[in-house]
């Protein structure tokens, strides 16, 4: 490992600073928009700079998650900052023709707004961005993750310089503590505070750990910063190291984010080159270095002392505590664990003091909250809001509310552990504590919105299926209360249901959030009790009228032919693998309701919307 | 054993084993040293010529060829002296004959121990270093030191080693030779020895002889008895003409059995008591019904000098009978029929005893050693380990503490001499002999518990791959073990366990009892045969000896 | 544990055992690699792993079957792997299954008789703006409707007629 | 030492010890089931769980260390109320089989179903139907749906007997008991030591030779030491109706404790082997043909068939696959020869009684120390026999005698 006895803070080249007036068209080339070819997107575009002549000139940039996932893939126009979305590679030609040659923006890529008539422009005039802060966001779109001098141009390891050049460790624990910050694991406990305990712990060696081992199906903000800026998390790490007295360290990354390890790695090797890693940083005799942990598929290892079994080689089970991994952890040393974004906060917060920090948010949540806004809204994608801002904000302003003029149901927050919140919550302000007051957590950034076509008893028993198939099986309540849990929501959707199970899934919930050992049993009722608490009426529906409101549980609905709109064109019989479908050419067809599979593909497949969906009541 | 199988496990540092195949002999002792090794994170050397089970779980396994412990236990004093690493002071306060041991040992090093040995030098280094930073460090040996003509030298030379360390006297230390039988350790203790009485007092010794000449009121010999193997020449001989045997099998578990046979054969008259009908019952003239331990009381001794008790779960079959019932019937017929006239007023002249607890009280008024063994203590649940001198004598888990029990520690050095018989053209192998897990000795016993016959139902040889070539046998084949002796038939197991040129059989099976080829040449002092080495060739076993094998 | 028929090249392990030599914790990493190398983990190279590790067998088999990345049975072909996080919940993917179930009998985890896919539901693969989303042979197919991934599967591989 | 509160009571303790050791000390019970002070500590059954003032949550009594000033109440709703939440889920994977089941009457768990009141919940949900006794080793008997997932045969495994042949596979509710990579035992490098049945603390588990032949009421325990080697271990011999039917660990057994090899704990039915011989015999050239015959005529002697007595030593082994049948008590035949006439060969070994064995070799060492002295004599004593029978063996060879010549095997 080259270790430079003191690191350059200013560019090897200048001119490929991102500030510079220089011309550059930024492409994401997050999973989403990679997964929508924007690679593509980025080569057709250095070829036609060429054809122009122009690629001396203009930079093409390979950047991170802008968040707009939803429009992507997302290529952006600086300095101008024009916003285009849903580029395909064919779209490539244009942009450079007309608006990098004949300096006008290319009309249809705009975003149109469905709120305005007008087509938006610039980035930051997106309805989309216009209600968020973007801190731990704030390099994701901006610079190219894979170098790390663009990481710089952005004041990167300044806060780090200045830690080891003008800061004792117990200052960095004390600035950290004042400015508030809590873990954003979900957790909420002070950052400061956990560092400070690791810090007292007079065994050595001492380990700090990432953990990214973002299990929360539907969240992706960890991923996407790591993507985006993984120098911030390293940076943040490396702080916490040195407060702490740690000279190694672990990122725990989740095994299906290969493209995040990918650019950890680039970042790891590039942070060694300049010194920020490695032997006597900035001179300051203060050494150390960190490795990459890839998960293996394990939801519990998002637990603290499971991910560290993990770590070692273990089944990926936890442990009671105490011990605590503040005492001991890792190889029975003293050990500190936080999540990706907690870490990501350190520099900003050190760089702007604790005081800038403890102005955005709210006095006991202060700064900001990332959020993977998904499901049943226009405008998905990656968003970081200051707290306290609510969910009608979020939903609404920035989320652009529900899609085909459907009815917002619920807003599930805090993944599988967490809880769901009906339309009366709406105006609840966004921090640990509010949440957790409406019956529903902070987590570590999921929100996922329900419409009216969601079943929420079916929702309900998704959270829980997924928590009993990740239980580790070491604590019985979880491993075998969660399964009896499973069994009577499986039940109520099938319509077996009974009024009682209502009670009886209250009295298991009470056993597993008592009993378990860790987080995951404990909370694993949750998202249960919630929709209990708010909708306990699609319960009775099911269990009573035998019927689901939403008409998503198939053991409670059929689906039938409309014969005033079917033309008989065959379609949908054709696609039936059940043959449950008959009827002549041009004559209205019908579904045998014994044979019908309820796939749902006729539906799909009907040009003339003559299928529908039904459920008593 | 020195110390306790407690502090071993619990105290030692370092825990050296050499000539003893612990996990598979004493399994209890080999799980709690797999513990120290794995959980507390003490070192563990294994010397043997074979990769036997606890050879995986060392630091070091030291392979030697079979009789070159002395020149590897020299060879490890060798590298200790010459680093400075013995312990001055022990020597000095505690020990004696040191100097005598320095020229000797300063012969053997490691290049030359490595050409008698076959262990490398570098090995030999680092095992002797381990146990240097490493102390207090346990030695354990078992009848892979002693069943040597050089046994007593052996025994000798891992006393030297341990005093030269430091390691006597010391909790995690000592010398500590593992016993076989459950109380073979009793057995030597109670005088079933030719040259002492109970307690180890010399049947040579005045003091000692009078002192039973008074209890029993009889005068007693002061010369010294045969050894087994010497009562066996003077029965081929027709000296002895009644051997009277309690429990042991010598048809299967002494040396060169065909001579076993004659012997036997030439015995005018053989009492025996076992509990069934052995190899050897097949020569008795008369056999008594014996009882098993879970059919009678008592007390026995174990390994570790502790005493304790055995106690009776159920009857005897049909008419089978305690051992002590027997021997004190006989007596008591004998005395009738005036065989014997000891002096009446003599206390312990009479055979009147009512219990167990009655021939204890005459064993702690004679064996100063287990005098305070009372059975008060024994039921009180107390744990003694002798010598306990009295009712108040607390016992000696650990031996030689501060000083040694002769007074001061010998060094007896000795030099490395090669076995009594080594393979040659003729018999181009060397076999060495010892027990498998599953079965027990003689497998008196053994062979008839089902669930243990059924892990092991056959007697196997352990060859390796090499050698196995040779002689165009395959892993499974029957093969035929030929030796000056004789010749035995068993199941090839080929196995790199066993170094080329060394294979491996046992005495578990009476048709192929390894014994059948072992070299009855003793060591001329402990008068032990030498069963761990001798010659022998391999050869693939016809049909007809497969009919044999098979159908015994 | 798997069953296949052609031996296993264990000396494809050897320069895994070289990266981790003496690297404490190293189990996981090492079976990941080896995953990678075999597409699955073969009884002969957990013994294997045992082996040079020095840790019993037990321990190797607990921890790989602890984690649902590693597999112990052979896999197909192709594998299609949909994801259930949340977000592609609420955007169709049970109703993806059905239609799979519909028309391979298949289950998630199962492969096809003739060994060409396997179906596997994964948690979220961070795509949830293209919700649902499955991915075919590492290729990612956003916004997907039953017909369109019907189709995909039938162009990308020739099955055995499904029943 | 520290001072805590435990269900109001004040305790001093030392320092390091956990609440679960405190409590017991001061003789307060906390139930445990994963939990053996053999052992390491888990804390995985959440039976031990206490209130702890000012924790979150309950704490696991068995890995929490006792603090000073701590308060902690044994008995809280919250405890009670998961431990009995946790019985009853368990129970709901658990066969109700008690009335059948080997260790009825000696079971933690039913002990503890019953202290804490649960009832059997019936449901329709998953049970585990595992194989019953799928594991062909002979000693070793499991019955996995009984299996509670306490690892505490694991930790025996591991800690104690260091083989390491049991882990967990898999994991939530599919988690599996496994030896090896789930093979079978023997193949996973277990020795037949059977700590892992001494350690369960349910039916899962269980010694193959002794199923269907005594429950804990069922028979006495008799404390010995074992026969075998001279590591001195001591267990307890299971007897009923005067036959051993098991051998069980004693925790209190001051060499060895709970742990026993293959050997002391399945290696005791040779007791009850119907090879033992149960009358006196002697050849009959030592009793005169005429004894001989009368006596076997009026049915007091008996010819002793040595042929079969050879054989019966070399029995083909069990098919090790099916439970050893447990052997019956001797009975032995001793054939009556009908025609007297046919010749007795002289080395005729006769099944006698006492009297007559014990006077013809009394006689015979008499006569033979008159004519020839102690020199003709030769013992072996044995290191199978207890101290008291070795003393007057070596009683009888010095006084009685007149000679030093005896030893034993020793040497060999």
């Amino acid at each position: 490992m080259s270790v430079h006895a003191s690191p350059s803070l200013t560019f090897e080249s200048p001119e490929q600073g991102p500030d510079s007036q220089r011309r550059c068209v930024a492409v994401c080339m997050g999973t989403g928009c990679s997964s929508s070819e924007s690679a593509l997107v980025r080569e057709r575009l250095r070829e036609a700079l060429v054809e122009q002549g122009l690629d001396a000139e203009v930079e093409v940039r390979r950047t991170g998650c802008f968040g707009f996932c939803e429009q992507g893939p997302i290529t952006v126009v600086y300095p101008e900052e024009v916003f285009y979305t849903r580029v395909k590679p064919r779209d490539a030609q244009k942009i450079v023709e007309e608006h990098i040659v004949g300096g006008r923006p290319v009309e249809k890529l705009l975003y149109k707004d469905p709120l305005r008539e007008q087509p938006v422009q610039k980035w930051h005039e997106i309805g989309f961005y216009g209600k968020q802060k973007r801190i731990l966001l704030g390099n994701c779109g901006v610079i190219d993750p894979e170098n790390i001098d663009h990481y710089i141009a952005k004041a990167g390891y300044q806060a780090l310089e200045k830690c080891l050049t003008q800061l004792e460790p117990t200052d960095v624990i004390e600035e950290v503590t004042k400015s508030g910050l809590r873990g954003r694991g979900g957790g909420g406990f002070p950052t400061g505070v956990k560092w400070g305990l690791a810090r007292k712990t007079p065994r050595w060696p001492k380990y700090v750990i990432c953990n990214a081992d973002e299990g929360d199906p539907g969240a992706f903000m960890d991923r996407s910063l790591l993507e985006g800026d993984p120098h911030s998390v390293i940076e943040g790490m490396i702080i916490a190291a040195y407060a702490i007295g740690a000279e190694y360290g672990y990122i725990y990354v989740r095994a299906e984010y290969p493209l995040a390890v990918r650019r950890l790695r680039i970042a790891l090797e590039q942070a060694r080159e300049r010194g920020f890693l490695g032997e006597n940083i900035f001179n300051s005799g203060f050494s150390f270095d960190l490795q990459i942990k890839e998960g293996a598929g394990a939801f519990v290892c998002g637990e603290e002392t499971a991910l560290m079994n993990s770590i070692m080689g273990e089944r990926g089970q936890p442990w009671p505590r105490p011990p605590y991994p503040a005492v001991s952890g890792l190889w029975d040393q003293p050990s500190n664990v936080n999540n990706v974004k907690s870490y990501a906060y350190a520099p900003a917060i050190i760089r702007n003091g604790a005081d800038w920090f403890k102005q955005i948010g709210t006095p006991k949540s202060p700064g900001t909250a990332v959020f993977a806004l998904t499901g049943m809204v226009n405008r998905t994608g990656l968003i970081e809001v200051p707290m306290g801002i609510t969910l009608r904000e979020i939903i609404f302003d920035i989320g652009g509310g529900i899609p085909h003029g459907k009815q917002f149901k619920a807003v599930q927050t805090g993944g599988p552990l967490g809880g769901c919140l009906p339309e009366e919550y709406l105006d609840v302000p966004i921090d640990f504590d509010s949440l957790q007051a409406a019956g529903s957590v902070m987590g570590s950034g999921g929100m996922v919105i329900a419409d009216e076509s969601t079943c929420m008893v079916e929702f309900a028993r998704f959270f829980l299926k997924f928590a009993c198939e990740e239980s580790c099986g070491k604590c019985p309540p979880c491993r075998i209360g969660s399964l009896r849990m499973l069994e009577i929501l499986t039940r109520i959707t099938e319509g077996e249901g009974r009024l009682e199970d209502l009670d009886e899934l209250k009295r298991l919930s009470k056993g597993l959030q008592r009993g378990s050992l860790c987080g995951l049993g404990q909370l694993a009722p949750s998202p249960v009790l919630s929709v209990l608490r708010h909708f306990e009426d699609e319960f009775r529906a099911h269990i009573v009228d035998k019927a689901c409101p939403a008409r998503k549980c198939k053991a409670l609905i059929t689906y039938e032919v409309v014969a005033e709109l079917c033309t008989g064109c065959m379609v949908c019989g054709r696609n039936c693998a059940a043959n449950a479908i008959t009827g002549e050419k041009l004559q209205p067809h019908v579904i045998d309701p014994e044979l019908c599979e309820r796939c749902g593909l006729c539906y799909e497949v009907c040009n003339f919307d003559a299928i529908v969906i039904k459920s008593p009541r | 054993m020195t110390n306790s199988i407690r502090d071993i496990a619990e105290e030692a540092r370092c825990i050296f084993i050499i000539g003893s195949n612990t996990t598979e002999q004493h399994p209890v002792i080999g799980a709690k040293i797999r513990r120290a090794k794995r959980h507390r994170g003490a070192k563990l050397i294994v010397a043997d010529p074979r990769r036997i089970d606890i050879a995986d779980y060392a630091d070091l396994h030291l392979q030697h060829k079979p009789g070159t412990d002395i020149a590897l236990l020299n060879g490890l004093m060798h590298v200790i002296l010459r680093e400075g690493w013995q312990d001055d002071e022990f020597i000095r306060e505690r020990t004696e004959g040191f100097e005598e041991l320095k020229p000797v040992v300063a012969k053997y090093t490691p290049e030359v121990v490595s050409e008698i040995t076959g262990v490398p030098a570098e090995d030999i280094e680092l095992a002797a270093r381990m146990m240097a930073e490493n102390r207090p460090g346990a030695l354990l040996y078992a009848m892979g030191i002693t069943q040597h003509t050089v046994g007593v030298p052996n025994v000798m030379s891992c006393a030297n080693l341990q005093m030269l360390l430091g390691n006597m006297g010391v909790p995690g230390g000592g010398v500590n030779p593992l016993r076989g039988q459950n109380n073979v350790q009793g057995a030597c203790d109670m005088g079933g020895l030719p040259n002492v009485y109970p307690g180890y007092q010399k049947v040579t010794d005045r003091a000692a002889r009078e002192k039973f000449e008074q209890a029993w009121g009889v005068s007693l010999s002061d010369q010294v008895g045969l050894t087994v193997t010497e009562m066996l020449d003077a029965a081929e001989r027709g000296d002895v003409r009644c051997l009277y045997i309690i429990g042991e099998n010598p048809m299967t578990s002494d040396p060169d059995l065909n001579h076993v046979r004659y012997s036997l054969q030439n015995t005018e008259f053989i009492v025996l008591q076992e509990l069934f009908f052995s190899e050897t019952a097949q020569f008795a003239d008369v056999i008594f019904p014996a009882a098993s331990f879970a059919e009678k009381d008592g007390t026995v001794t174990n390994t570790e000098r502790r005493i304790q008790r055995v106690r009776k779960a159920v009857d005897p079959p049909g008419e089978a009978m305690p051992d002590h019932w027997i021997i004190v019937q006989l007596a008591k017929r004998m005395l009738a029929l005036g065989a014997t006239t000891p002096d009446p007023d003599a206390p312990f002249a009479d055979w009147e005893y009512q219990s167990w607890r009655d021939i204890l009280e005459e064993i702690n008024a004679l064996t100063p050693i287990y005098a305070g063994v009372t059975a008060q203590r024994l039921d009180a649940g107390e744990a003694l380990h002798w010598p306990v001198f009295g009712p108040d004598h607390p016992g000696a888990p650990i031996l030689h503490v501060g000083k040694f029990t002769r007074g001061k520690g010998r060094f007896v050095a000795s030099d490395h001499t090669s076995p009594a018989e080594l393979p040659d053209e003729d018999y181009p192998l060397m076999l060495t002999t010892g027990r498998v897990l599953y079965h027990w000795h003689g497998g008196e016993m053994t062979h008839r518990a089902q669930g243990l016959e059924a892990m092991y139902p056959e007697a196997l040889v352990e060859i390796h791959p090499k050698d196995a070539r040779k002689a165009g046998v395959a892993d499974g084949d029957l093969i035929k073990v030929a030796s000056r002796r004789g010749e035995i038939v068993a199941k090839a197991q080929v196995t790199d366990r066993v170094e080329p040129g060394l294979i491996f059989g046992t005495f578990h099976f009476a048709e192929s009892a390894a014994n059948f080829l072992t070299n009855p040449a003793l060591d001329p002092q402990a008068k032990i045969p030498e069963y761990k080495v001798c010659a022998v060739r391999v050869e693939k076993a016809g049909s007809s000896l497969d009919e044999r094998a098979i159908s015994e | 544990m798997g069953t296949h028929n052609d031996a296993v090249d264990l000396s494809l392990m050897d320069d895994v055992f070289r990266e981790y030599e003496g690297q404490r914790g190293a189990l996981i990493p090492i079976l990941q690699k080896a995953q990678e190398k075999y597409g699955w983990l073969p009884p002969e190279v957990l013994n294997l792993i045992a082996k040079k590790l020095g840790i019993p067998v037990s321990k190797v088999f607990g921890v790989a079957t602890f984690y649902a990345q590693f597999y112990l049975e052979r896999r197909g072909r192709h594998i299609l792997r949909l994801c259930d996080g949340t977000a592609c919940h609420v955007r169709g993917t049970p109703i993806l299954l059905t239609a799979l179930e519909e028309h391979y009998q298949l289950e998630p985890g199962e492969t096809t008789e003739d060994g060409e896919l396997t179906v596997e539901l994964v948690y979220c693969l961070g795509s949830c703006a293209l919700a649902p989303v499955a991915v075919l042979d590492g290729e990612v197919l956003g916004r997907l409707r039953q017909n369109m991934l019907l189709r995909t599967l039938k162009k990308r591989i020739d099955l055995a007629k499904p029943a | 030492m520290i001072n805590l509160t435990i269900n109001g009571e004040s305790i001093t303790a030392p320092e390091g010890a956990t609440i679960l050791e405190v409590a017991r000390m001061a003789g307060i019970e906390i139930p445990t089931l994963c939990h053996h002070p053999d052992l390491s500590n888990v804390g995985a059954c959440r039976m031990c769980v206490v209130s702890v003032q000012g924790a979150r949550a309950l704490q696991t009594a068995c890995t929490t260390p006792a603090a000073d000033g701590m308060v902690v109440d044994t008995m809280s709703e919250d405890a009670v109320e998961t431990r009995k939440f946790v019985l009853e889920m368990l129970l709901t994977d658990h066969p109700n089989e008690c009335m059948t089941c080997e260790v009825n009457g000696d079971c933690e768990l039913q002990d503890l179903v019953y202290d804490y009141g649960v009832k059997w919940p019936e449901h329709n949900g998953q049970r585990h139907q595992w194989e019953i006794n799928p594991d062909p080793n002979p000693f070793i008997f499991i019955d996995r749906n009984k299996c509670i997932l306490c690892s505490r045969c694991i930790r025996a495994c591991n800690e104690i007997q260091n083989r390491d042949v049991w882990n967990f596979a898999y994991r939530g509710f599919q988690t599996k008991l496994v030896a090896g990579a789930d093979q079978f035992m023997l193949d996973a490098g277990c020795e037949s030591c059977g700590q892992c049945v001494a350690y369960c603390p349910v039916g899962a588990l269980y010694d193959k030779m002794s199923i269907g032949l005594g429950r804990v009421n069922q028979i006495t325990k008799v404390r010995t030491t074992c026969s075998y080697c001279g590591v001195g271990c001591n267990f307890d011999l299971n007897v009923r109706d005067g036959r051993i039917i098991r051998v069980t660990s004693a925790a209190d057994a001051p060499v060895n404790g709970m742990a026993l090899c293959v050997k002391g704990r399945y290696g005791y039915d040779y007791v009850h082997h119907p090879d033992r011989l149960t009358r006196p015999l002697v050849r009959a050239k030592w009793l005169g043909r005429e004894a001989v015959e009368e006596r076997i005529a009026a049915g007091e002697w008996a010819i002793f068939d040595e042929a079969k007595q050879r054989l019966t030593h070399r029995r083909p082994p069990n098919d090790a696959q099916t439970p050893i049948p447990n052997t019956q008590y001797p009975n032995t035949q001793y054939p009556n020869t009908q025609d007297l006439n046919t010749q007795l060969p002289p080395d005729t070994f006769i099944a006698t009684d006492w009297d007559t064995a014990l006077d013809v070799v009394a006689n015979k060492f008499a006569e033979t120390k008159k004519k020839f002295g102690g020199d003709a004599f030769a013992l072996l004593a044995s290191a199978k026999c207890t101290n008291e029978e070795n003393f007057i063996f070596n009683k009888f060879t010095r006084q009685m005698l007149a000679t030093h010549s005896i030893d034993h095997c020793a040497r060999l």
